[in-house]
Order: structure tokens, then sequence, then C-alpha cells
């Protein structure tokens, strides 16, 4: 008889594959929104049955919840200057370009006969093939923290996760600068029920927030996580109108956004001495090195997210008059 | 039937997917959530790569890369929305 | 024990799908909405059996995140989904 | 307790500080700007007296060291590429003071925006990883598509658009390649690519990231979103995006070919014609282009056709001889592209319009402008003694040596199409015979044309110092001879 974790494992292959395909044919846009978010959820239950807590941890709150937020916003917006937020149904609110339907399945069919290689060669891949592990194991000891993927992320590989953060710094930077004060979409107001409903979810989103990033240097969790869940109290506190972000604001959002980038970037410079290069910590110091850093980059990372999901940099209200150049 | 086979296939097929509709979708919003869906697809590959036979603990740094992965595609995502929201509301503006 | 626990899980997973249907063809969104809510749920329960099965204790903070966030994504829902500005 | 520097890092944390500090105090922007170019500028001279004197440095960061950490490395052509960056980069952050002087929101978020830009170019020359280059080349798009946006009109943001579509979907194709990279070798630095015997996911691996890269590039056919989004964004960032932006995906391309199993002479071939493609295609739409930018734009797209061009020999030997000319095209389009496009810029201002067809009616003349394009036209047709000619030399000699007719005839082509691009611009420049008003000869001179007029002088003067540019270039051996 099969193990019927087998069993489970395929369904749940194919519900994320039919998830995706509808996801991508659904007609209506809130649709392909939910969509959208329950396919992130099935694969970070894929990514938890591969023994990847962290990966599943991070998809589930920044690649199904926040993007999910984000494209839900992108959509009000959209309704809104299109004039069709009264209706039911969320049909093609971006113009539309009509594609002859040849074109469309000379592409299908090329993008099947990619898919179909990357499968053959997926498979003639050696399985279970070599990879980092026995390195890993080794530098362990020498990193500071207990584990392995917080290792990985703020020792090992410190370099790509200081460039992951400097790209965070370059969205909302171009998103400030893309977005302007043009007409933005008033966002309704909630009832009282659901204003205490929110006012119930904030302070558990922070405490949950700071315990994952607590938890980071001996169990899955870390910056990432913890900062993806603190821009969840962001987003409801800007969903409740708890928070109406002022112009006033700007510098200390300003301050935000870089703290994370400028003090991982510094902390990594000033350890390069007494023959030591650049992201070397010193042993003694480097859990209280990278406890610093990750908690400075949580903030970044908290009130980065959650000013990309407000967009435009907060103005002053000024009736007709637009800001340009 | 190992997990590692069952969710690689699954990872290169929904990359395949996101790839069809990045390049047939005709709605921007849609197209953004395609890309999104491609990137999905690399994070299956790279973690299904890290996976091992249990009880062995998989290979800690694809899971690193793939949160590094979530993290710059979630900033790509945002800058193309921003683009889309400011494009669809100058163009309302022509229309009125 | 484990059968009994795997048998749960695809029992589970069958309810998440068997909800798709209602997010497929809506058609009032507060119907995707309140199906998408039933995933959330039944997430959080898929976890907490792995959590058993696979021997991952890890797992309970990433249900407790899941359950947080139908929290949050349910306000979100509520907000930017709901017709018109009141 | 002092602090040990190393100019590496400079080249990488110097730009990352300056965005900072240009993002924090918008006011200070361009002081701060002009201030961290000058600096990364003194970086790259020092790590180039490192390389000239002890050979490729490595900087293994975090004192891991490849496959576990991420190393840094230097060799001559990743400084000649840093010191593309910088010199061309100094010289456009000048031209842009000028040019964005009345446009107060655009100015504020230039300088962060091409620090980062700078930031991330820079480490892509001295990354040795593949998954740090596919962090880096994210860093790239996000801030090039900002500053493809940043004057903010409709063109520019479906343009703008257009580019994040392509960008993000060539990011994507390029990490799923460093997934089969990672399943086949189990390590992702470039040393561990180097010995690794051919197999499917190795294939698939490469072609994934030859396409992901090659849609950055905007190679033939490719290439659809590259002449919209250079030509509607402003001066200094349509010469930044076209100048430099490309030339980091390209690097990539070299340097995979160094470390990559040999590739087979199908392949090459295949390379070759899209090059050809790009070369005749992109010179056809610049002959038909009707404005300034566009033309401009698309003769880049004809210019990275013939680099691609120069990919295109077999032989062990001959890829050697014919990546230094690709390298050669790199630099040289760098300089002279940069150069065109902020010529363009300033006639556009000063005329008001750029369309070639109404060039010649304008009573304004901006001389100065007017004369860095033409300066700059010679160095992209290659004639002697630019530096375009010497890359276009190398690479036709390359070819007439391999008895590759066949290039040789597409590298003509491509010259005799880039002469009748560019002197459709330059007769529209000489012709006064349909200006109503008096001409102002003198009028449109400006400090603003000192950069491009410096770009395109150094775009000639550069050809003249090919030689010792060669022999710098091979320090570390870059293109895999002799090792």
């Amino acid at each position: 008889m099969t193990d019927p974790l087998v069993i489970f494992d395929v369904a749940l292959a194919l519900a994320i594959v039919a998830l995706a395909v509808a996801a991508l044919s659904v007609r209506d846009l809130f649709a392909m929104i939910v969509l959208f978010v329950v396919f992130g959820l099935l694969s970070a239950l894929a990514w938890v049955r591969l023994s990847a807590p962290d990966v599943a941890l991070a998809e589930a709150a920044i690649g199904a919840g926040v993007t999910g937020a984000l494209l839900l916003k992108t959509l009000h917006h959209l309704r809104y200057v299109s004039g069709t937020l009264g209706q039911q149904a969320a049909y093609g609110v971006t113009p539309l370009t009509p594609v002859p339907i040849g074109v469309t399945l000379a592409n299908a069919i090329f993008c099947g006969l990619i898919t179909l290689g990357l499968a053959v060669a997926y498979l003639g891949a050696p399985a279970a093939g070599p990879g980092f592990d026995a390195l890993v194991a080794e530098a362990m000891p020498r990193s500071g923290v207990d584990h392995p993927v917080t290792g990985v992320l703020l020792n090992f590989r410190a370099y790509d996760t200081l460039m992951e953060v400097v790209v965070l710094l370059a969205a909302v930077v171009a998103v400030w600068q893309i977005e302007r004060g043009v007409s933005d979409a008033p966002a309704p107001v909630l009832g009282e029920v659901w204003q205490g409903f929110a006012r119930l979810a904030l302070p558990a989103t922070v405490v949950v927030g700071t315990y994952l990033l607590w938890v980071g240097a001996e169990a899955p969790g870390g910056a990432f996580q913890g900062g993806a869940v603190l821009a969840a109290v962001g987003l409801l506190l800007l969903l409740t109108r708890a928070y109406v972000p002022q112009p006033t604001h700007r510098g200390i959002a300003r301050g935000a956004f870089v703290l994370g980038t400028g003090v991982f970037a510094l902390v990594a410079l000033l350890v390069a001495s007494g023959g030591r290069v650049a992201f070397e910590y010193p042993l003694e110091h480097a859990k209280t090195l990278i406890l610093l850093i990750e908690g400075m980059v949580t903030i970044s990372i908290a009130v980065t997210l959650a000013a990309l999901f407000h967009g435009r940099e907060p103005v002053a209200q000024t009736k007709g008059g637009r800001d340009d150049t | 039937m190992t997990p590692d086979l069952i969710y690689g296939l699954c990872g290169v097929a929904v990359f395949g997917i996101g790839l069809v509709g990045a390049l047939c979708a005709q709605d921007r919003l849609r197209r953004v959530l395609a890309l999104k869906l491609c990137s999905v697809g690399a994070g299956f590959l790279l973690v299904v790569g890290a996976w091992r036979t249990p009880p062995a603990t998989p290979d800690p740094v694809p899971h690193a890369l793939v949160i590094t992965g979530i993290v710059v595609m979630v900033s790509a995502t945002a800058v193309a929305l921003a683009l889309i929201r400011r494009l669809q509301s100058l163009e309302a503006d022509d229309e009125r | 024990m484990n059968t009994f626990l795997s048998l749960t899980l695809i029992a589970l997973l069958l309810s998440i799908l068997a909800g798709l249907i209602r997010v497929f063809r809506g058609p009032a969104p507060a119907e995707r909405m309140l199906a998408a809510q039933l995933f959330g749920t039944a997430a959080v329960a898929i976890l907490l059996v792995l959590s058993q099965l696979m021997q991952m204790p890890a797992l309970l903070d990433v249900a407790m995140v899941f359950a947080l966030l139908a929290a949050v994504t349910l306000v979100g829902f509520v907000v930017l989904a709901s017709r018109g500005v009141r | 307790m002092s602090v040990e520097l190393s100019p590496m890092i400079l080249a990488i944390f110097l730009p990352l500080f300056g965005a900072i500090a240009a993002f924090i105090a918008p006011r200070a922007a361009w002081s701060i700007g002009l201030a961290t170019l000058a600096a990364t500028t003194g970086a790259v001279i020092w790590l180039a007296r490192d390389v000239w004197a002890k050979g490729a440095v490595m900087l293994p960061l975090g004192g891991w060291g490849a496959p576990l950490g991420i190393d840094l490395r230097a060799d001559g052509l990743s400084v000649a590429m840093l010191a593309l960056t910088s010199a061309v980069g100094f010289l456009v952050s000048i031209a842009a003071l000028d040019s964005l002087k009345d446009a107060a929101r655009q100015r504020q978020y230039f300088w962060p925006l091409w620090l980062l830009l700078l930031t991330g170019m820079n480490g892509v020359y001295l990354s040795t990883d593949l998954f740090n280059l596919y962090v880096m080349i994210e860093v790239i798009a996000l801030a090039a598509v900002g500053l493809t946006v940043l004057n903010g009109t409709r063109d520019a943001l479906r343009a703008g658009l257009e580019y994040m579509y392509a960008s993000i979907l060539g990011a994507l194709l390029f990490l799923m390649g460093v997934g089969f990279v990672y399943l086949h070798l189990g390590r992702l630095d470039f040393a561990g690519l180097a010995g690794a015997e051919v197999s499917g996911s190795l294939i698939a691996a490469m072609a994934l990231m030859f396409v992901g890269l090659a849609l950055k590039i905007a190679l033939f056919p490719l290439h659809f979103w590259l002449p919209a989004a250079h030509a509607n964004a402003t001066a200094p960032a349509s010469a930044l995006l076209s100048g430099l932006v490309v030339k980091a995906a390209l690097y990539i391309v070299l340097r995979l070919a160094q470390y990559m199993p040999f590739p087979s002479e199908t392949l090459l071939t295949l390379v070759g014609l899209m090059g050809a493609g790009a070369v005749i295609w992109g010179g056809i739409q610049a002959l038909r282009a009707e404005r300034l930018k566009l033309l401009v734009a698309w003769s880049t797209v004809a210019q990275i056709g013939l680099i691609f061009v120069a990919f295109a020999r077999a032989g062990e030997m001959g890829l050697t001889e014919s990546w230094k000319a690709a390298a050669l095209l790199i630099l040289a389009h760098g300089v002279a592209k940069a150069a065109m496009f902020l010529a363009a810029g300033r006639i556009k201002d000063e005329i008001g319009h750029d369309v070639i067809r109404d060039l010649d009616r304008a009573p304004i003349r901006p001389t100065l402008a007017q004369f860095t394009f033409a300066l700059a036209a010679i160095s992209l047709i290659g004639l002697p003694p630019s530096l375009g000619f010497i890359g276009k030399w190398s690479l036709m000699e390359g070819a007439m040596a391999a008895g590759y007719w066949h290039w040789v005839a597409v590298t003509m082509a491509g010259t005799l199409l880039s002469v009748a691009y560019f002197s459709r611009v330059l007769t529209a420049f000489l012709r006064f015979d349909r200006v109503r008003a008096p001409v102002g000869e003198h009028q449109g001179w400006a400090l603003a044309d000192a950069a491009p007029l410096t770009l395109a002088l150094a775009a000639i003067g550069l050809g003249l110092m090919a030689a010792p540019l060669l022999s710098f270039i091979e320090i570390g051996y870059p293109f895999g001879v002799a090792q």
C-alpha cells in the first residue's frame, strides 16, 4: 500500500498547479488575487513538507500576505480611477489590447516546450546531489547563532542579505518617485465591529512579530519573517485609519527605510580590523552584532513594506494643485 | 515517489505556467502575478534541491537564497504595481 | 496513528479544494472572501497535523503566523474589496 | 582599532552610503552625489593600481571563502568596467546638474536612484557568485526603472512598465538557471562552474541564464522594450541606461562564457545570427526613426548586436581574440553612447523638440552639442582613430583570419547602415537653407556641453591608447588564455 503521505503530496502538488492555472485564467480580478493568495499558502505548505519551515514562513507572510495586500490595494485603486468601484465584478480594469489568438497559442506552445525541456533536465539532475551541508555544519560553531538558515543569511552570505535590503530600499525610493500627488482612492472606513476586531488583532501581531525575530537565532524565524509580520501591523494601522501618514513624518520614514541598510553596512565595514575582512564578525561579539543587525533590519523591513503598501510619499493635501516635475 | 520528485516537477510546471502568463497575459495586473508565479517556481527548484531524505536535515543555503528571492520579488512587485497605479491614474485623466 | 493523521491531511486538503469552486464561481466578493478564509483555517489545521507527523515543533510557529495572517487578510479584504466608498 | 579598507569594498559601499545620505538629505543630494562619485572614482583608481601591481585580487567576504561564502574578485576586465562606469557616471552626473536644474522633484530622486544603480553595477563587476549576481541585477533593475520614469510622462511610464516586466522576467530566468546550477553542482561560485562536466541540467541552466541576460541586454529579438525606454527617459538617465546599465548584463555574459564549458559551434553561430539580426533590424529602424533620441536608442540595439557578432567565432584561440574585441566594443559603446545621448538631450533642450525632419528649420543651433554628437557618431560608426574603430577592426581581422566572410559582411553592412542613419542627423545639422528666422549661430553654448564633449573626445582619444588598454584588460587572464 502506498504511503498516504505520498497521496497527500501528489494532491497538494496538483492543487498548486491547478491554482496557478486558475489564477491566470479566471476573469474576475478579485478572484484572481484570492486564488493567488491561496496558491501562496499552499506553496508554503509544500515547502513545509520539504522541511523548509523558514521559507514557508517567509512565503506565507511576504509572498502571499504582503503581495496579496499590494495587489488588492492596486486593484482597489484601479477600480476607483476607472469608475468601476460600484460594480460587483472586477473584469479588465486595465486596458486590453487584443492579441490574436494565434500569437497566444504560439506563445503557449513555445512555453510548453521550454517547460518540457526543463522537466527533462530536472529529471536528469542528480537526485539529492551535492550541497553545502558539510561546509555549513563545519562552520556553524563559528557563526555565533544556532539556526543554520540564520547563520547563512546573516553570516556566511551576509553580503547577499545586505544587498537584498538594498533592493527593498531601491523599491521604496522608486515607488515614492513614481507615485506623486495624483488622485488617490479614498479608503473606505471600517464599521465598528471591524474596528474592534482590528484592535484585537493588532497587539497579537506585534507580539508574534517580535517573537519571530527573537526566536530566529535558534529556530525558524528571523528578521524577514518578523519584519513581515510587523509590517502587517502597519497595514492594519493604515487600513483602519488609526494612522494616517503626514508630510511631516517623511523625515522619520526616510530614516526608518535606511536604518537597516545603514547599520548593516556600517557593522560590516567596521568589523574589518585586526586582520579581518568586511563581514567577518569577531566570534565573541558575533551573536550581539547579528542580533543588532537583525533588529534594525526588522524595523526597516516592517516600515518599508508598510510604506510600499501605502504607496505614494505622504504629501500635503492641496486641492487641485499637483506637484510636478 | 519521493517529495522532491513530486514537488520538483510541480515547481517546473508552475514556472512554465508563469512563463505563459508573462508572455500572453493582456491585463497589466495579471502579468505581475504571472511573474510572481515564475519566482515561486524557481523557489521550488531551490528548496527541492536542498531536500535530503529524513532524518537528514536539508541544506540551509538554498533556503536562505529563497528567502532572499521572496523579499526581492515583493520589492519588484511593489514597483511594478506603483507604475501601474500611476499610469492608470494618468490614463483615466486623459479620458475625462 | 500515522496513517490516520495522513488521511486527515488528505481530507483537509480536499475541503480546501471544494471551497475553491466558490472562489472561482463567485459571484459576490464576499463569497470568494469567505471561501479564502476557510483555507486559512484548514491550512492551520494541516500545519498542526504535519508538525505531529514530521516531528517538527517549529511548524507550530508557522501555524501561528498563518492564523494571524488570516485575521489581517480578512481586514484587508473587507476594507479594500467592499463596494463603493462609505 | 583601525579599520582596514579594501578598494573593492569601497567601490561598493561608498555609493551605497552616498545613496543613503542623498535620500535622507534631498536638498544636499547633488553635492553628496558628486562627492560620492569622486570618492568612488578614487577607489577604482586605487584598485586599478593594486591590480596593475599584483594581478587579479580576491577578497573573501566574512573570511569564509567560496563556495560557502562570497568572494569578490577584480581582474583587468572588471577594473576596466568599473573605470568605465565611474568615469562615464561622473561626467553624466555633471551634465545632470545642469539638465535637472529646473526640476526639483526629479533632482531629489535622481541622486539616490543613480547611486543605488552604481552600487549594483560595481557589485556585478566584482562578484564571483551566481546568486549574488541575481540580487545585484535586481538592484540594478529597480534603480534603472526608477530612472527611466523620472520625468513622469505617460510615454516614459509605459516604456518603464515594459522595461520592468522584461527586467523581472530576465532576472527570474536567471534565477531558475541558478537553481539548475545548484541542482547539478551543489555550489554557486564561478570556480565551481569552471571544472563542471556538461550535463542536461547544466545546459538548461546556461540556456536559462543566457536568455534571461539577453532579455536584459535587449539582444534581438528580445529588444522590444529598449527603444521606448531609452528614448523617453530624461537625457542623463538615457545616457546612464544606454551607456552603462546594458553593459552590466553583457559583462555577466562575458564572465559566464569564461567559466562555462566550451560552447559548440552551432550555438555560437546562433548567437552570431541573433547579433546579425540586431545589426540589420536596429539599423533599419534607426533609419526610419522620426525622433533623434529614438534613433540613438535603436542604434544601441544595433551596436549590441555587433558585440554579439564578435562572440561568434569558433576555436579556442579565436574565441579569446573575439572576446577581446567584444570587451573593446563594450567600452567604446559605453563612452560614445553616453556622449551621444547627452548631446541629443542638449539639442532637444535648446531647440525644444527632437524631430529629425525639422531639426534644420530651427533658428537656434546648439553648435557644440551638434559637434559632440558628430564626434560620438564617428566612434560609433567606427572611423579611425576612435576606440570603436579599434574594436571593429579587431573583430573583422579575427573574422577574416578565420575565414568567416559572412560575419565580415554583416559588420560591413552594419557600418554602412550606421553611416546612413547618422548622416540623416548630421545633414540636418549642416543645412541652413530652410531656416526662416535669422540663425543665431552662437546660441545654445553652455557649460552643460562640457561633459558630453569630454566623453566624445575620450571615445575618439582612447583609440590611440588601445594597446595599453588591451594589455591592462588582460591582467588576470579574464579570457581564459594561458590557464
